[in-house]
């Protein structure tokens, strides 16, 4: 797998922008500034920014109720989605979906998703389309351990490599559903072993080690695009914050969390990067200062942003 | 213009529409080389082959997903549940993915997929397999639902499903498969959203919908002989509802009962008569009447089952009653 | 008595079930230790342990599974689906096995158990979390349906459930759970099948279910500062639906509006208008009228989810359209 | 696993009161005197009846579609079953079930199912009753290749195994879900390597061995009874007959059927009882005829049984 340094700094990129945006957003939820539930990403952008940065413009994902990062790897414009996490009228979604159903069929985002396991069939739909088109993209379909046991990833899963469909189902173990350790949603260890239940590639990465994730990512897209059908990747990985904002996190201890916290995925790469004489501290505090320019630019686009309007609600419902 | 089969009459429609538009394909359980388990989709495989003509697995919400993900990109998925009672595994794909999602999206997004299914009861199939359940996707934005009666109906309806931007379930009565009409041999629409008026009438409004568009205009002809002019109004689509064909009709006849087979509590009879008591409410001369089959499970046994549809006999007594 | 909110009386009623009948246990995502994502399974983990407070998988259809074999054993499990919304994944396991069980088998089977879900919009939770979904329930022969508005009716309501050989929807609205009432503290029932009159009055009826009932009364004390007085009607449970209680009272104010948060177009307002239309028609002196959410999805900015609720304007602005 | 002379001459007579059955059934339905469907479980009953020999009447079974051979099996009486077929008052389910539907809670019979995957979550609710209550039965999940993809079963393994419950997966591959063929359903070819992804046991065995069903079911049923949790068993089989009666089987060969029809589990049995010399050709004929006898008591009584009373229609909903 060759890698150049500016696809890597890329990637150092992509994750500061989901770290700061998330950071912004926990902000502002605290301040009561954002309504509903919000799920943060922090902790686990090497795996979105791993894995998006093998695909193309055309290609597609499905995200889940923490889709922040994917969004933003897949490319989405931090305005757009601040301003819908915010409910306003400029944003994705016009304010109609929220946090939680941003999406932009446009950049191949086929929309987070408040529906734990909604998202594979999707992607296997999406990736059927490709297949008929004769196209050579692929489908990403990411989620979390919980919606690893939902019957709808596993049929997902089976109908994908029935069909050979051009599919990567990227698995994001956190270690926890909600409340609920792995130790106790399944008897297994590694999710990965699931994908010998459908006779496809199954391969567990560190999650918070970004070159992994693109490396176990690329060739599963690789062999998606020629047509050798789907691929499981489990990225092992710890979410920082509770599992939504608010969350008191009586389900785990505080040493846990330290543990990952000092494995932090940007420092991880960014400490690799500099011994390796490609990132200098000075360009990686502009890249931190450009990202938090264009983050205030977004945040202030979403705040300037009118809300939606009444007569609007009625809008949209049918083409 | 030639007599065929409402099962002819869906096929041909699935046929016409995947020769005009490469973007239609057909998924669903034994659609393929097996026709479908009413043979529905039969010749379609040998035709257009396996790439248009998928066989799945026995996973609903994977082909309902698999429909609205290929339709989120363009295409036009006609995807069959093989029985309707069946879409419990596989409703969320349908109401908060398919159904959700363009206005989630702001508006961003189409999704021209049809799922189709049979409905109803009166072969002996039982408690899972005889339901009707359109109510459940009448009550649910974003989608369309259909439900036609005739040949020339199902058809034209079917064509106007395919060609349509938005996810319409289209819920076909089995026991209808048989019946037959007269079929134009070219391809046609008929608009989502207008009711048919299957009877001219004056006495009474009948809205039947379904098989029971059939049993509604039997009893009109029991009614005519005992001199009660029934007019029969198939909506032919739930969502969207022809509402004001139905009000125009009270207007002159005055009186309105609503007909179908799905259970009657909770069933769409109650949607229409609420809205017809609403908008006509001063030109009803008696209380708006519905028929529907009992709150129990489907049974099996043939004289449950024959206790459990509506029939003639029935919807004759309710306009006498109203009238009485 | 003393005061509680909604939530800690749901909490009670489960917490005094299980020390009542070893058979109950419950078993839902994160209903143990953390206590459920609303916090309504609070603190019965560290009392009843992990035996019978039980965490799941993230498979709703495993979960209601397991409920409907463990009931059809004799127990009574009480599962917390954790957004009604999420019913979808499950709805096989409701409405073809466990409602059906009964009547499928003859009679020969007793499924006593509990489905627990929140419903409803005003949390900002959007599309897929905000949903209002008893008239689906509510269409289902096999199940009952269940929807308490204040403290005192979600405890006995709750324990009745609980105590009811049948499968039971038991639909808690998540806006409610704050709410503050006077709530015995010894176990208590209240028969399922019964509306309460939450406030007298005389000049029209006002048929309201869950949070709309507050909704309603805030109208009616509006409506009274203009000389109208209102009877306010909870039905409590949609099956069975005490449907005379709501006909009593329009023969005596001969007006009646239902309000529900559901979307109107098939919601059960159409059910409860439709049977009042059939058997108080006479003593109706204006058109029933229903308030309804409208035909979209629930949206998540906040001004639009606002207006997507009905509110007292809405339910003063209706009564008086009827009264002319 | 020992087993007695007795035991495999009351297996052998267990499949033969189902062939003997169906076969009947079959006829029935050809003469149009059963409504409905009706899915024929002939050239399958060695599954059935090895299962079911390792079970106490308390155990619990779930069925599926094709389910008279497991309810026979697993204790089901004749008479009421052909009643109920028939659609009679007398049936287990008063004529209200039929065929797909048929139930006896008191047989630990959860009931035929028409809803493939149906049964796998329900199994798990008895086993959990079981567990919960310290008994040491367990519960037996019959399900065919097609189920096996149904999200459903998929979830009901997992939490099984997640619950160390004492269930035992009895996979009946048949080698289709009506027309289509596993080479085209999934992607793997054993089901029973579906079991790792669950971390159970899985194993597969010759379908139409009844002994070797009866052993390695004895051992999940062992395990699964001093809690060491679910197993799945896969048996590979065939159904002689169509899908359900009135296929046309457009979607198989007469060669293949036929291989299987000389693969007889009858006969297989047959065979080997009488070269131990367990069981005569007289004793094998005697066996038979009994059977016959009763079956057409069955017969006769499910004929002279009354047909349901419209009045009872509405009954039976609601305890
Ligand atoms: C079908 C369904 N069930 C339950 C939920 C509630 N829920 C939202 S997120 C979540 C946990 C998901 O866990 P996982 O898949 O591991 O993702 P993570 O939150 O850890 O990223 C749950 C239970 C839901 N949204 N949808
Ligand atoms: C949820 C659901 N989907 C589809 C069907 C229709 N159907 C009935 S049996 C069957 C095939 C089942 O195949 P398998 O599980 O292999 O069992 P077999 O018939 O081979 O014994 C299908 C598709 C159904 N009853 N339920
Ligand atoms: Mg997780
Ligand atoms: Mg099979």
């Amino acid at each position: 797998m060759s890698i150049t340094n500016e696809q890597m700094i890329q990637m150092f990129t992509t994750m500061n922008k989901i770290r700061q945006f998330e950071t912004r957003v926990q902000e502002f939820f605290a301040d009561g500034r954002i309504p509903g539930f919000v799920h943060l990403y922090i902790g686990e952008e090497a795996i979105a920014t791993g894995a998006c940065a093998t695909l193309r413009k055309e290609d597609c994902i499905t995200s889940t109720h923490r889709g922040h990062g994917h969004l933003i790897a897949k490319g989405g414009d931090l305005k757009l989605m601040m301003a819908e996490i915010f409910g306003k009228k400029t944003g994705y979604c016009k304010g109609k979906g929220g946090s939680m159903h941003i999406a932009a069929v446009e950049l191949g985002i086929l929309g987070a998703n408040g529906i734990v396991g909604g998202g594979g069939p999707i992607a296997n739909g999406a990736a059927l389309a490709f297949q008929y088109r004769g196209q050579d993209n692929v489908a990403v379909c990411f989620f979390g351990d919980g919606a690893a046991n939902q019957g709808t990833t596993q049929e997902a899963m089976n109908l994908a490599s029935a069909w050979s469909l051009p599919v990567v189902f990227v698995n994001e173990n956190n270690g926890y559903g909600i409340s609920c350790p792995t130790s106790k949603s399944m008897a297994i260890t590694d999710i990965a072993d699931r994908a010998a239940a459908y006779d496809m590639p199954g391969v567990v990465v560190d999650g918070n080690d970004v070159l992994a994730v693109y490396e176990a990512v690329s060739e599963a897209v690789r062999r998606a695009r020629e047509g050798e059908g789907p691929s499981l990747i489990e990225c092992k990985t710890y979410r920082w914050r509770g599992h939504f904002e608010g969350d008191a996190c009586v389900y785990r201890d505080e040493n846990e969390v330290q543990s990952w916290v000092e494995r932090d995925p940007i420092r991880k790469l960014e400490e690799k990067l500099q011994e390796q004489g490609i990132l200098s501290p000075e360009k990686s505090r502009e890249i931190r200062d450009a990202l938090a320019k264009e983050l205030e630019a977004a945040v202030a686009f979403a705040e300037e942003s009118p809300l939606p309007s009444v007569d609007e609600l009625e809008e949209d419902v049918y083409a | 213009m030639a007599t065929k089969t409402y099962l002819q009459a869906l096929n041909e429609a699935m046929r016409q529409e995947m020769e005009r538009d490469p973007e239609v394909f057909i998924l669903g359980e034994d659609v393929g080389q097996f026709g479908g388990c009413f043979g529905v989709t039969q010749g379609l495989f040998e035709t257009f082959g396996e790439a248009r003509v998928k066989d799945t697995p026995i996973t609903e919400s994977a082909i309902v997903g698999a429909a609205t993900g290929a339709a989120a990109m363009g295409m036009r998925p006609v995807c069959e549940i093989m029985f309707v009672d069946f879409i419990g595994v596989a409703l969320d794909q349908l109401y908060n993915q398919a159904a959700k999602m363009r206005f989630m999206f702001g508006g961003k997004a189409k999704i021209p997929m049809v799922l189709r299914a049979p409905q109803g009861a009166g072969i002996g199939a039982a408690a899972q397999h005889s339901q009707s359940l359109e109510a459940w996707f009448a009550h649910v934005p974003g989608l369309k639902v259909v439900m036609p009666s005739t040949p020339y109906d199902a058809k034209g309806l079917l064509i106007a499903a395919i060609r349509d931007d938005n996810p319409v379930v289209f819920l076909e009565h089995k026991i209808l498969y048989g019946i037959e009409g007269e079929v134009p041999d070219e391809p046609y629409t008929i608009e989502l959203g207008k009711a048919k008026v299957q009877r001219e009438g004056n006495d009474v409004t009948i809205v039947a919908t379904a098989a029971m568009v059939h049993t509604a205009l039997e009893a009109a002809e029991q009614l005519a002989a005992d001199g009660i002019d029934a007019e029969v109004i198939d909506p032919r689509s739930l969502t969207p509802l022809d509402i004001d064909t139905i009000i125009d009709s009270v207007k002159k006849t005055h009186g309105l009962l609503i007909v179908h087979e799905a259970v009657r509590k909770g069933g769409v009879g109650g949607e229409i008569a609420a809205q017809v008591a609403e908008q006509a409410f001063d030109f009803l001369d008696a209380p708006i009447m519905r028929i529907g089959a009992p709150f129990t499970p489907v049974p099996f046994s043939p004289p449950l089952e024959k206790a459990f549809i509506p029939d003639a006999g029935a919807v004759v007594g309710a306009v006498k009653q109203m009238r009485g």
